[in-house]
């Protein structure tokens, strides 16, 4: 790797470890409240790849943008959107994020640049793309990241996406969070080149690759990848190499992987590494991970009772901003 | 006469046709391993092998237009789009390929193929998965588009459909799979190109089909016990649309209430209701009703789902006002 | 039972994992569940004991269905539950979802009266075309006072307040009848070519038989002349079927049901044929009957519309002390009509000899494009021969 | 029943078979038919009706005898006593 080594001061790490222990309890209480019936309709979890967020959210700044896929409460929490808001969003309560209209799949954040899960994959591609040519038309230095899984390489939007943003040479940061499993089809039975980082390279895109269970390697790579498309506008492709302990959905009974796997890859469950290792160091007590510990389950116990008292949106306002209201003016 | 569901009669069907015929063969995301995201092709890789139970990669449009080139290579392919929402990346496939190869070919080429999706919402999935874009397809000259909601049409259609010479799109409604219902042993066989009367009435003529089928009948059963008998006409195909069960029934009860899920404007509904007043003017008592979903992205929220989509409670206020009961 | 998808109503208990006795903790895969999409391993979220196991391997139970029950930390719980929530985690309730809230409609304007721009629904304006009824008379209730079907045929409010199937006739308007009626005389006279072909008919017998039969019958049952003369016109009709029908469209359609239209005489003047339904199939008292009911209710405005528009031929009698021939219209939709003369001792032939009986001229008017003077010939005969043997009217 | 009374129930019944002729100020003594429009079945209803009101039966052979109210009034007198 290039780039200097993060700043591993004691703040940053345990900041770092409670953003990914904060992931780890909000999509295990997901799991808890769907099956309660609290969250319907489609829940994707993101358990085990926390890494990738949380590297993600310590690499870019407030400015740059970020454009997810359905599998996004790690990348939100990562981003800053207050755990109250998602909760909500995932119970359809009007305090949610996206008023409760989204729903698991669909948070949006305008304040923290979170412009949603998008549940169509590769969908968000072009999206990112034609927001980092705005920033190149109007000659703003910030990054546009893109986060999708390597199902989407076998979208024709994937390679659309990535000609443009090489053609026209446009500030996107694509990330490839590669769990080897798109939905229920393992990649090796749809992918003709496995590796997708060598996709990009066909684009002439720089690329790189990393190992998505390592925070301090996830980190290190998208923060050098971030500076180099700030500082050259050009895009830049990190594929990272994760796993996802749970199944594709609620509703997956997994069938396509078998446990054994799923035990080994848990081995490398990336909390208990940087934990660990923070330990080793010296940098980090247990005292520090069982009071982290405590101040997530409150914060997600505060989050849940938020939501519960919210509000359902009145069926009044159904057609509400379908259309930008008038009084709101041509942006 | 066994008891199944809309999705084994589908599975059924399915497995009929592969075994029937060596050119039939099943391609989509997870149909094979997974056994399809609806559970209709589960058992189906053991059976046929994956060679005739393909998975494909997340390319739409890709995976159609193969189903498009095979069926001109002389296969029967049955190509399953997950469901309507993702077909609109195939929709340039279907539009400009296998709608209007016969056609713009002089009629060299027929492109025998079958394309199944799921469609509509009332599963909470939001916008992006609730879509119910069937009007779309029965825009398009050179498609036949059928949309089975009963156990009998869901097990019978496809065998009709695979023996079109020409492509036909059909739907399936999400919350049709879990039905159940009663189907013969030899179940008999089925066409596509008529409507169905299910339930005979004088006062209204209910027009619908797929998922907003069951919705019409209870509909009816609670307006009869008002004294409102209502016709209940299940479409069954969308294109042709089968204008002359249409108009017998409208000319005698003389009122026409359409159910359909899609957004009102440029919907079926509109589509159907064009044709009433051009064939039956004469014999109508009251405008054209029509049911229809809120013109708005479906949102996530149960109870905003519910009131964006036609439910038995606003087809039974809509009659009444038609019927001039209710103001 | 957890919910454990979008379209997952219900689940089978496959395999238990755990039986009482056992600790469970956060995570512990406890049971394994039957979808229809294969098995799935049901995750528990608390820390316990297990107390009871509530659900057998093999049934199949709705989603929220306690399926075991959880010692831990001393209160008792189900697994998927949270501790402060009884099982099964009650549905959510949104508020039941309201049907948009109509937007306030303004007050129902009167239908403007632009000239003759009645508003009406098309069928409304198709019957009342035939009914010969002017829509300008009759009140309209449909939307925005529109005139329906119902309002056309009943002269009263769509099915408004009673449910459209018992829908009480409110009888026509004579008022109105006499207007329709003429429109439709001056329509027939325009365009249906008429001929007309007359016959006289002796009555002796007749008029024997219903003297006899009058004799023996009390007040209420007393037949006038009237009666089986009907029935002997719709007897004569199913011989002759090109006189019993009506036009549809373009096209005359014959019908095997004779639906009798008799012209009654409206009070100040007028008079309209409403329909004796299925005479041919009558007795003559209940044809009588049926007659007498007719007149009391024409007469008191109390019809109903389809005794109006089902009549498939008319007969029009001048009655006692008249001219002795009368060639009337017809009635549109019908094609033929039967005209009866008063009924006066007159000259006969019998036997070479002349002598004095009760004679009724019968002219029959018929529609030239449906048949022609031989058919209206051959009708008159037949009626003249059954009313020779009125026993076997 | 008085004569009086009788003519009270023949015009009474006659005004229930033709409401009409209620504001028409009707002579006793000349014909029905020259003043009204009544016709045969008109007069069934009113001897119908009278034979309701009084139990008398009008046969039709005495038809012809029951031109003017005082005549039906006489008839129904002799009938009576």
């Amino acid at each position: 790797m290039t780039a200097g080594k993060p700043h591993l001061s004691r703040q940053h790490v345990l900041g770092v470890l409670r953003t990914m222990v904060m992931i780890r309890r909000f999509e295990e209480t997901c799991a808890e409240l769907y099956s309660g019936g609290k969250i319907r309709g489609f829940l994707h979890l993101y358990v085990g790849e926390e890494a990738n967020a949380a590297g993600l959210g310590q690499s870019i700044g407030p400015d740059d943008a970020l454009v997810a896929t359905y599998r996004e409460h790690g990348h939100a929490l990562a981003r800053g959107v207050p755990t109250r808001k998602i909760m909500a969003e995932m119970f359809g309560k009007m305090e949610g994020c996206s008023r409760g209209r989204g729903g698991s799949m669909h948070l949006f954040d305008a304040e923290h640049r979170l412009y949603g899960g998008n549940a169509i994959v590769a969908g968000g591609l072009p999206l990112a793309v034609g927001m980092a040519l705005a920033d190149k038309m109007q000659g703003r230095k910030r990054v546009t990241v893109c986060c999708f899984g390597e199902g989407a390489a076998a979208e024709g939007e994937f390679h659309e996406s990535l000609n443009l943003a090489a053609l026209w040479k446009l500030p996107v940061l694509f990330l490839c969070e590669n769990n080897l499993y798109a939905m229920g089809t393992a990649l090796v039975r749809s992918e003709s080149e496995p590796d997708i980082h060598r996709h990009a390279e066909c684009y002439n895109i720089p690329a790189e690759v990393v190992d998505g269970m390592d925070v301090v390697a996830v980190e290190v790579a998208l923060r050098t990848a971030a500076e180099q498309v700030r500082e050259t506008g050009e895009p830049f492709f990190v594929e990272s190499h994760t796993y996802r302990f749970r199944a594709h959905s609620m509703f997956d009974p997994e069938l396509y992987r078998d446990k054994a796997e799923v035990e080994e890859w848990k081995k490398k469950d990336p909390i208990d590494r940087f934990a660990g290792w923070l330990k080793s160091a010296g940098l980090v007590h247990d005292a520090d991970v069982d009071a982290i510990e405590k101040s997530v389950a409150d914060e997600i116990a505060d989050a849940i009772d938020f939501a519960e008292a919210g509000q359902w949106e009145p069926v009044e306002d159904l057609t509400s901003d379908v259309y930008t209201p008038p009084e709101a003016g041509r942006a | 006469m066994a008891t199944i569901t809309y999705r084994d009669a589908i599975r059924a069907a399915m497995r009929e046709a592969l075994t029937n015929d060596p050119r039939v063969f099943l391609m989509g995301e997870d149909v094979g391993k997974y056994g399809g995201s609806y559970a209709c092709s589960k058992g189906f890789i053991e059976e046929f092998g994956p060679d005739r139970i393909r998975d494909t990669p997340l390319s739409e449009s890709g995976f159609t237009g193969a189903g498009i080139g095979a069926a001109l290579g002389g296969m029967r392919p049955i190509v399953e789009i997950m469901t309507v929402n993702f077909s609109l990346l195939a929709l340039d496939q279907i539009v400009n390929n296998a709608a209007t190869i016969r056609h713009m070919s002089g009629g060299q080429f027929s492109i025998p193929l079958v394309i199944r999706m799921a469609t509509g919402a009332g599963r909470q999935l939001a916008a992006q998965h609730s879509h119910s874009l069937e009007v779309w397809y029965a825009h398009i000259p050179g498609i036949r588009v059928v949309a089975p909601a009963t156990i009998a049409d869901a097990r019978g259609m496809l065998a009709a459909a695979l023996a079109d010479p020409d492509p036909v799109v059909m739907f399936e409604h999400a919350t049709l799979y879990g039905a159940e219902g009663d189907l013969p042993d030899k179940p008999p066989p089925v066409d596509i190109d008529r409507a169905a009367v299910l339930r005979e009435g004088t006062d209204v003529t209910l027009i619908t089909y797929s998922g907003s089928v069951p919705k019409a009948l209870e509909a009816a059963k609670t307006l009869a016990e008002s004294g409102i008998e209502a016709e209940v006409i299940d479409l069954r195909t969308l294109r042709p649309l089968d204008d002359e069960t249409i108009m017998a029934s409208v000319s005698k009860t003389h009122r026409a209430m359409i159910v359909d899920e899609g957004w009102r404007t440029c919907s079926l509904a509109a589509e159907i209701s064009a044709r009433i007043t051009e064939q039956v003017f004469y014999d109508l008592d009251a405008p054209v009703g029509r049911v229809c979903s809120a013109e708005v992205p479906i949102p996530y929220p149960r109870h905003l789902e519910m009131a964006a989509t036609p439910q038995p409670e606003t087809i039974v206020a809509a009659v009444r006002k038609l019927v001039g009961v209710d103001e | 039972m957890p919910s454990l998808g979008a379209d997952m109503d219900a689940g089978t208990l496959v395999e238990w994992l755990i039986k009482p006795g056992d600790d469970v903790h956060h995570g512990d895969i406890v049971a394994v569940v039957e979808t229809d999409k294969g098995a799935i391993e049901v995750e528990i979220f608390d820390d316990g004991t297990v107390k009871s196991l509530e659900v057998p391997v093999g049934a199949k139970v709705p989603v929220g269905t306690v399926l075991a029950r959880i010692d831990g930390k001393g209160e008792e719980k189900a697994p998927e539950a949270k501790p402060a929530r009884a099982a099964p985690p009650p549905e959510p309730q949104p508020p039941a979802p309201v049907p948009p809230v109509a937007k306030p409609k303004p007050a129902a304007k009167a239908p403007a009266h632009v000239g003759e721009g009645v508003r009406a629904s098309p069928v409304a304006r198709k019957r009342a075309q035939e009914l010969g009824i002017d829509l300008s008379g009759v009140e309209g209730t449909g939307p925005e006072g529109a005139v329906t079907l119902k309002d056309v045929e009943q002269g009263g409010p769509a099915a408004a307040k009673a449910p459209p199937k018992t829908a009480v006739a409110r009888g026509i308007k004579p008022a109105d009848m006499r207007k329709a009626i003429a429109a439709a005389m001056a329509r027939s006279n325009r365009e249906i070519p008429h001929y007309y072909v007359s016959l006289d008919i002796e009555l002796t017998a007749l008029s024997d038989w219903l003297a006899a039969e009058n004799g023996a019958r009390p007040v209420q049952d007393r037949l006038l002349l009237i009666a089986p003369m009907l029935k002997a016109v719709a007897l004569a009709l199913k011989e002759v079927p090109e006189l019993n029908g009506q036009w549809q469209g373009e096209r005359f359609v014959p019908m095997s049901d004779v639906h009798m239209g008799v012209a009654i005489a409206l009070r100040g003047g007028g008079l309209i044929a409403p329909a004796i339904h299925g005479a041919d199939q009558m007795r003559v008292g209940s044809l009588m009957a049926g007659l007498r009911d007719l007149t009391n209710r024409t007469r008191k405005g109390g019809l109903k519309s389809s005794e109006l528009s089902d009549p498939t031929f008319t007969v029009t009698s001048l009655g006692e002390d008249s001219a002795d021939s009368v060639s009337p219209i017809i009635f549109p939709p019908q094609a033929a009509i039967l005209g009866l003369g008063a009924i006066r001792r007159r000259p006969w032939v019998h036997d070479d000899g002349l002598v004095v009986r009760p004679i009724v001229t019968a002219t029959l008017g018929a529609d030239h494009r449906v048949s022609d003077g031989r058919t209206g010939g051959r009708f008159l005969r037949f009626l003249a021969d059954l009313l020779q043997e009125p026993s076997k009217l | 029943m008085t004569p009086d009374d009788l003519m009270a129930t023949v015009k009474h019944a006659l005004y229930d078979v033709a409401p009409e002729l209620e504001d028409e100020d009707l002579a006793a003594d000349r014909p029905l038919r020259d003043q009204t429009e009544l016709d045969s079945m008109d007069f069934l209803n009113l001897a119908i009706a009278i034979h309701d009101a009084t139990g008398i039966d009008i046969p039709e052979a005495d038809y012809p005898k029951l031109q003017s109210l005082d005549d039906i009034v006489g008839y129904l007198g002799t009938k009576l006593h």
